[in-house]
């Protein structure tokens, strides 16, 4: 497979800028050290979610958790996958993917909450109660619970 | 191309014949790896949307249901994920540094952990099925005693799908991860060419990414 | 209940217009300023297309190649040019939108007086059921088919509360220019003031099946005074003067849609023929077997689950309370009648 | 016409002057190696992408004929000669085919693995044996959705609606996993793109010296990359509600079946640019080097592509205003519609002011290319009506919209890719096609396009619904009118057929230029030899440098 040589002096200046190799990528390797400090801090936060989910914290339980879910993701993405030394290319990648991930999370959560007021604010019964085979099973094997444990068999709750 | 192999003579062994350099090898690699991480992270996102769908729509059934996950299996099988990250990325670094010892031990550490992961795994899934907390037609909690509330049997079904999917990612991890193994018993991977340890670095940390962010929403949150 | 699908050539309802080119009839309030923006919107896109077109076959001729070493124009942008014809498309890009979104938030907000009509979508028929009404409204179409009827008062506003049994469909009444998606699970609301007399078509517009095409309706406008007679005789369902026992079993046969599940020969659908069934004995699922008679006829259509005819599954919804004394004996007349 | 000194190519070849007559010319990559399995098992771009041409031209035979049948079926109102069942199964096929198995692998595929690499002046594509992977994945997903003719064939629409999708009898299971494997394939092509545009440009080719060609490929290839995974998890959901029944989307357990169509159309309106952009990119390349031009506003163009790409991700809602997406959304999604429409307006206004002070060679791409202007411009307008929030209330799943998205797909990417193929045919296999053949095809297929879909526009704003087996008689006139013109469509595409085979067979050598392009592919062999350039070429212009452009000022 002949190698050209014309391409070893052909020089490539871009504005008056050299171009290095586009192509090329420089090698890190980070300290050990490194990556046991990183590694501590994760074992540190997961702990931190158990006592976030025993603390009772109520409604604000949940966004508290995925930030520190968030904060051991970016340790990992950062330092484990060398994110932090990697060309600039690969993490604005990264934060394209997760903005993607972000806008079909708003839009579809934000029509279903909106449909639910709206349809509150004209009184229309939003969800309807929907009789189904499985839902008529379980009321038979309550039913059946109910004749085992020697109560008296109560008439079926009416159908819908 | 600064640091192109001159003609004939030392062309590394691994360099393709439609790269010039191995530097442009490398980061055509890494770059291919990580858009491909971005597809699983595109991939999962559809499953997580599917958990905040449920938990819109029925707040207290999701609560309820979740408190019958095993939540110490849940999280030693964290901790295990969290190690075999930790070894994985020692072991990146051990081809890096021409450490081939190294790397062969820590790539023995990271398929034990995911070896664990998938044993935990096992016996979480035994006993569900045993208490009939299952999706759709085998939802039988009710003979068990469990008193669920009305749509549980949905939330189940989106637990089996995504750690059943994420269950399949770390074996696919493990078949990938014993390949690299046998590269490196082969002495193959130097500091001149480690990508292919690095990449499975990559796929492994984002199965690990992903249990970070499905372990807290379907264990622990309240 | 109202009679099964109506193969579309047999609707019968009037031309809506006589040239492809012109609109619809403009029938309800909502028609009206929905036509201007269509209008509005033609002239601009006209107009857009002309001129794009235009220039394209202007320089098509005048930059024809004339020889082997033409010289052509080094022009490679113009910023000027290239922010105009960005601007002045989006200028118009959004008059558009908010002409459209008023209008869409006209539509989707009812008013507070309007009359509430129930309108349930099931494979491949409309049940439209009026307040207080037991029966749903229908009227005869062509060659004795049944069609399900809308009954409006004209200039009144009418509120449709919409669900569906089975798989989505969509409610749309392409004079009114109204449409919405009706979904099974949950309810979806469409109104609509009618401003001029006469029947128009409604279609189901989302896919659903073999008979999408036929699962077809009637809407009638009918003057204020006029509109609870016409409600009244869209829902009722007695034996007509001159009309045997047979033929009324047969009306109210198609009425609730037997046949869509039904054949009246000897061959099975969805559930089993009735050809000749009358006085033949049948064996049943739990093993069991028993004549057809008037009481097994009876009891079949007021709890249908309990004795069902082997080979098939118990599918059939219950009718109790929805039939009333003589519309059975015509229905059991009706069986008995069938060979 | 051809003689060298005319020309001033992109790359300067001085440097590779020496070796070509020294050597005998080397084989080209269609007789370097012979016999079928150095097809089967090739790594060689060019190869894999003839290979994807062929299947994909099939799947469109295919496809096209089940159209054919369709539009002979609506020729009057009552049943003709198939029931209703089957006639919802072959307008399911149609769709699910053309989509998943013509028109998103068939531009980047079959010609973008052709064209990219020669035009970056690269050996080949980044990852050789993952771009044969993805060819027999889509041989795999190809096999699935045949067989799904065998089970029972689908009868849900390509779009797999539920909960109709989980309550039908038909092999919707075999159907989707036949979708979701040939998702794979389509992220497969996109990371060896996104990567080959990144890493494998000759030295000197900036970004502002890729054609824009290779811009709308990387743009296609973003989306590809970007939006197929979760069409993967939403067919992975789906067999998983008809086998597990898990009950998300199903209503009777809880589920919803708008969210199937949030997560459906969160892809498939992606997957519409996926299909256009590629059109895009060979119309700038067609108009460009058969009007001598330099293209007008450039980096309005290259940018245009990546902006279509990013916004195309939040524009979904406009396919669910009347389905019970809550108003407020709606209102989002309309006018997040319209923004997307302003660089598709400025790439079709480049264009036209690209023909101004041209030298234009009426050869049969340039046809194609004025052809997709006329039909893509009403496409786009006619999108307008569609994104207003109270015209889509009366104009939603009617014929309007199978006229608008038939104008944008058959008017825009399949107009623009034979256009495409009659311009690199000569590059492809060294032969000329019959100039007036291709010409005369180029006619048919407007006229028989024009007449089959302008009357669907009058059909669908007289309320003719979609999906209709048998229509109310006022619709019949103008259905016979456009059966008649998809018949005239069918001959024009069949014209296209024969011309192609017949320049392979017997058509007259082509030079390695016969068009006096600039940009790099034309400075390779025709057909390529196996490793495109005896060496790699450096780029020290921009692939638009014509000689005619008048330089000297006076103009």
């Amino acid at each position: 497979m002949a190698h050209s040589d014309s391409t070893e002096n052909t020089t490539v200046y871009l504005n008056g800028k050299l171009v290095e190799n586009p192509h090329e990528d420089h090698h890190h390797v980070s300290p050990v050290w490194e990556f046991s400090l990183v590694f501590g801090a994760l074992l540190f936060l997961t702990i931190m979610t158990y006592v976030v989910s025993f603390a009772g914290l109520g409604p604000a339980s949940l966004p508290v958790a995925m930030f520190i879910a968030f904060l051991k993701g970016s340790l990992v993405v950062g330092f484990f996958m060398h994110l932090k030394y990697e060309d600039r290319f690969y993490s604005f990648l990264f934060c394209v993917t997760l903005l993607f991930v972000s806008i079909f999370f708003t839009f579809v959560l934000f029509d279903m909450k909106t449909t639910a007021e709206l349809n509150e604010e004209a009184g229309i019964e939003y969800k309807r109660h929907v009789e189904d085979s499985a839902e008529a099973a379980e009321a038979a094997a309550a039913r059946e619970a109910a004749k085992a444990a020697g109560a008296a068999p109560e008439p079926a709750p009416a159908a819908h | 191309m600064s640091t192109k192999a001159s003609e004939h003579e030392e062309r590394p062994w691994f360099l393709a014949h439609h790269f010039d350099t191995v530097g442009q090898q490398m980061s055509s690699a890494k770059l291919g790896m990580w858009l491909f991480a971005c597809t699983e992270v595109l991939m999962f996102s559809g499953l997580f949307l599917a958990y905040f769908i449920l938990r819109q729509l029925y707040p207290e059934m999701v609560l309820t249901a979740s408190e019958e996950l095993n939540k110490t299996a849940g999280g030693f099988n964290t901790i295990v994920l969290l190690t075999s990250s930790f070894t994985m990325a020692l072991g990146v670094r051990a081809a890096q540094t021409n450490n081939n010892k190294a790397l062969e031990r820590n790539l023995l550490i990271t398929i034990g952990c995911a070896i664990a992961f998938m044993v935990v795994k096992y016996f979480e899934y035994t006993a569900k099925i045993e208490h009939g907390l299952l999706p759709g037609a085998w939802y039988s909690a009710l003979e068990h005693g469990y008193m669920l509330p009305k749509y549980s049997r949905v939330f189940y079904g989106v637990y089996f799908t995504m750690t059943g999917l994420h269950g399949v990612h770390v074996l696919v991890g493990i078949g990938v991860l014993s390949w690299i193994y046998i590269r490196a018993r082969r002495r193959e991977f130097s500091s001149e060419n480690y990508v292919a340890v690095e990449n499975v670095g990559i796929y492994w940390h984002i199965v690990d990414l992903v249990w970070i962010f499905l372990f807290p929403l379907l264990y622990l949150v309240k | 209940m109202i009679a099964t699908f109506i193969p579309p050539e047999k609707l019968g309802t009037p031309q809506m217009s006589e040239t492809p080119w012109e609109l619809l009839p403009t029938a309800s309030n909502h028609a009206a300023s929905l036509d201007g923006l269509y209008v509005f919107l033609t002239i601009v896109c006209g107009i857009s297309f002309v001129l794009v077109i235009g220039a394209m076959l202007y320089f098509m001729v005048k930059y024809k190649k004339r020889s082997d070493n033409d010289r052509t124009s080094p022009l490679t942008h113009s910023g000027k040019l290239e922010f105009a014809w960005s601007a002045i498309p989006a200028v118009f890009l959004m008059l558009f939108f908010v002409w459209g979104e008023l209008d869409f938030v006209k539509l989707s907000a009812p008013p507070a007086d309007a009359i509430d009509i129930r309108v349930t979508g099931q494979k491949w028929y409309w049940t439209i059921e009026y307040p207080g009404r037991p029966v749903a409204a229908t009227v005869a179409a062509l060659d004795g088919e049944v069609a399900p009827l809308l009954v409006v008062p004209l200039n009144q506003p009418v509120r449709l509360l919409m669900t569906s049994k089975d798989v989505i469909h969509s409610f749309y009444i392409p004079a009114f220019r109204v449409k919405k998606d009706v979904v099974p699970g949950r309810y979806a609301s469409v109104w609509f003031t009618a401003i001029e007399e006469g029947t128009f078509p409604v279609f189901c517009t989302e896919y659903c099946g073999d008979e999408h095409s036929s699962m077809l309706a009637i809407v009638k406008v009918v003057p204020a005074d006029q509109y609870e007679e016409a409600v009244r005789a869209a829902t009722t369902l007695e034996q007509g003067e001159g009309e045997t026992v047979e033929q009324f079993g047969e009306k109210v046969y198609k009425s609730f849609a037997c046949n869509s599940c039904h054949n009246t020969d000897s061959t099975a659908k969805v559930g089993p023929g009735f050809g000749g069934v009358f006085g033949k004995s049948e064996s049943f699922t739990d093993g069991s077997s028993g004549v057809v008679d008037e009481n097994y006829i009876r009891e079949s259509i007021y709890s249908p689950n309990a004795k069902v005819v082997s080979g098939f599954t118990p599918q059939m919804p219950s009718f109790a309370g929805q039939i009333n004394d003589d519309q059975m004996n015509a229905l059991i007349a009706y069986i008995k009648s069938l060979k | 016409m051809s003689d060298d000194s005319k020309k001033s190519p992109q790359a300067d070849k001085s440097a590779s002057k020496s070796d070509k007559s020294a050597s005998t010319p080397e084989p080209s990559y269609l007789t370097a190696k012979r016999g079928l399995m150095s097809w089967l098992v090739t790594i060689d771009h060019k190869r894999i992408g003839l290979m994807y041409l062929t299947a994909t031209m099939f799947f469109f035979l295919v496809a096209g004929l089940l159209a054919i049948t369709l539009r002979t079926e609506l020729f009057t109102g009552q049943q003709d000669f198939m029931s209703a069942a089957t006639y919802n199964k072959v307008f399911t096929l149609h769709g699910a085919i053309m989509v998943f198995l013509f028109i998103i692998p068939s531009v980047p595929a079959a010609m973008g693995n052709f064209v990219l690499p020669l035009m970056l002046g690269a050996k080949d594509v980044a990852f050789p044996k993952l771009n044969l992977l993805s060819f027999y994945i889509y041989c795999i997903a190809a096999v699935m959705l045949i067989l799904t003719l065998v089970l029972g064939s689908l009868d849900t629409g390509w779009t797999f609606y539920t909960p109709y999708s989980k309550t039908t009898g038909s092999a919707v299971i075999m159907a989707t996993m036949g979708a979701f494997v040939a998702g794979f394939s389509s992220i497969l092509t996109g990371i060896n793109f996104v990567v080959t545009t990144h890493k494998m440009r000759a030295p000197g080719m900036t970004w502002n010296r890729m054609p824009l060609m290779v811009w709308a490929l990387y743009a296609t290839a973003l989306i590809q990359v970007m939006a197929t995974p979760v069409l993967a998890i939403t067919l992975f959901l789906l067999v998983i509600e008809r086998t597990l029944s898990i009950g998300i989307f199903d209503p009777a357990m809880g589920g919803d079946p708008v969210l199937y169509q949030h997560f459906f159309w969160f892809y498939s309106h992606p997957a519409v640019y996926i299909m256009i952009l590629p059109g895009f990119g060979i119309i700038s390349e067609l108009i460009t080097v058969h009007s001598r031009k330099h293209i007008f506003g450039y980096r309005a163009i290259a940018m245009s592509s990546v902006a279509i790409a990013v916004i195309s991700f939040v524009v979904w809602g406009h396919h669910m205003f009347v389905s019970g997406q809550s108003e407020l959304a709606g209102i989002v999604f309309s006018f997040l519609t319209f923004v997307v429409a302003v660089p598709t307006a400025i790439k079709v206004f480049s264009w036209v002011a690209t023909l101004y002070g041209g030298s234009i060679r009426y050869t049969t791409p340039m046809w194609y290319a004025l052809v997709f202007l006329w039909t893509f411009t009403i496409g786009g307008l006619t999108g307008v009506y569609l994104g207003t929030l109270s015209i889509d209330v009366h104009l939603h799943d009617t014929y309007f919209v199978v006229a608008h998205f038939h104008y944008v797909m058959v008017g825009g990417t399949v107009v623009a890719f034979l256009g495409g193929l009659f311009h690199w045919w000569p590059k492809m296999f060294g032969r000329m096609y019959n100039e007036t053949l291709g010409k005369l095809s180029a006619i048919l297929v407007f006229i028989g396009f024009n007449a089959t879909f302008m009357t669907q526009f009058f059909l669908g704003h007289q309320g003719m619904p979609r999906r209709y087996y048998a229509y109310l008689p006022e619709y019949e006139a103008l259905h016979q009118v456009s059966t008649i013109g998809s018949w005239i469509l069918a001959a024009g595409l069949f014209l296209v057929l024969f011309t192609l085979v017949q320049a392979i067979k017997s058509g007259e050598r082509a030079s390695s230029n016969p068009w006096n392009a600039i940009s790099l592919e034309w400075q390779t062999a025709s057909p390529p030899i196996e490793h495109n350039f005896h060496t790699t070429p450096t780029v020290t212009g921009s692939p638009y440098d014509f000689p005619e452009i008048d330089k000297s000022g006076k103009h």
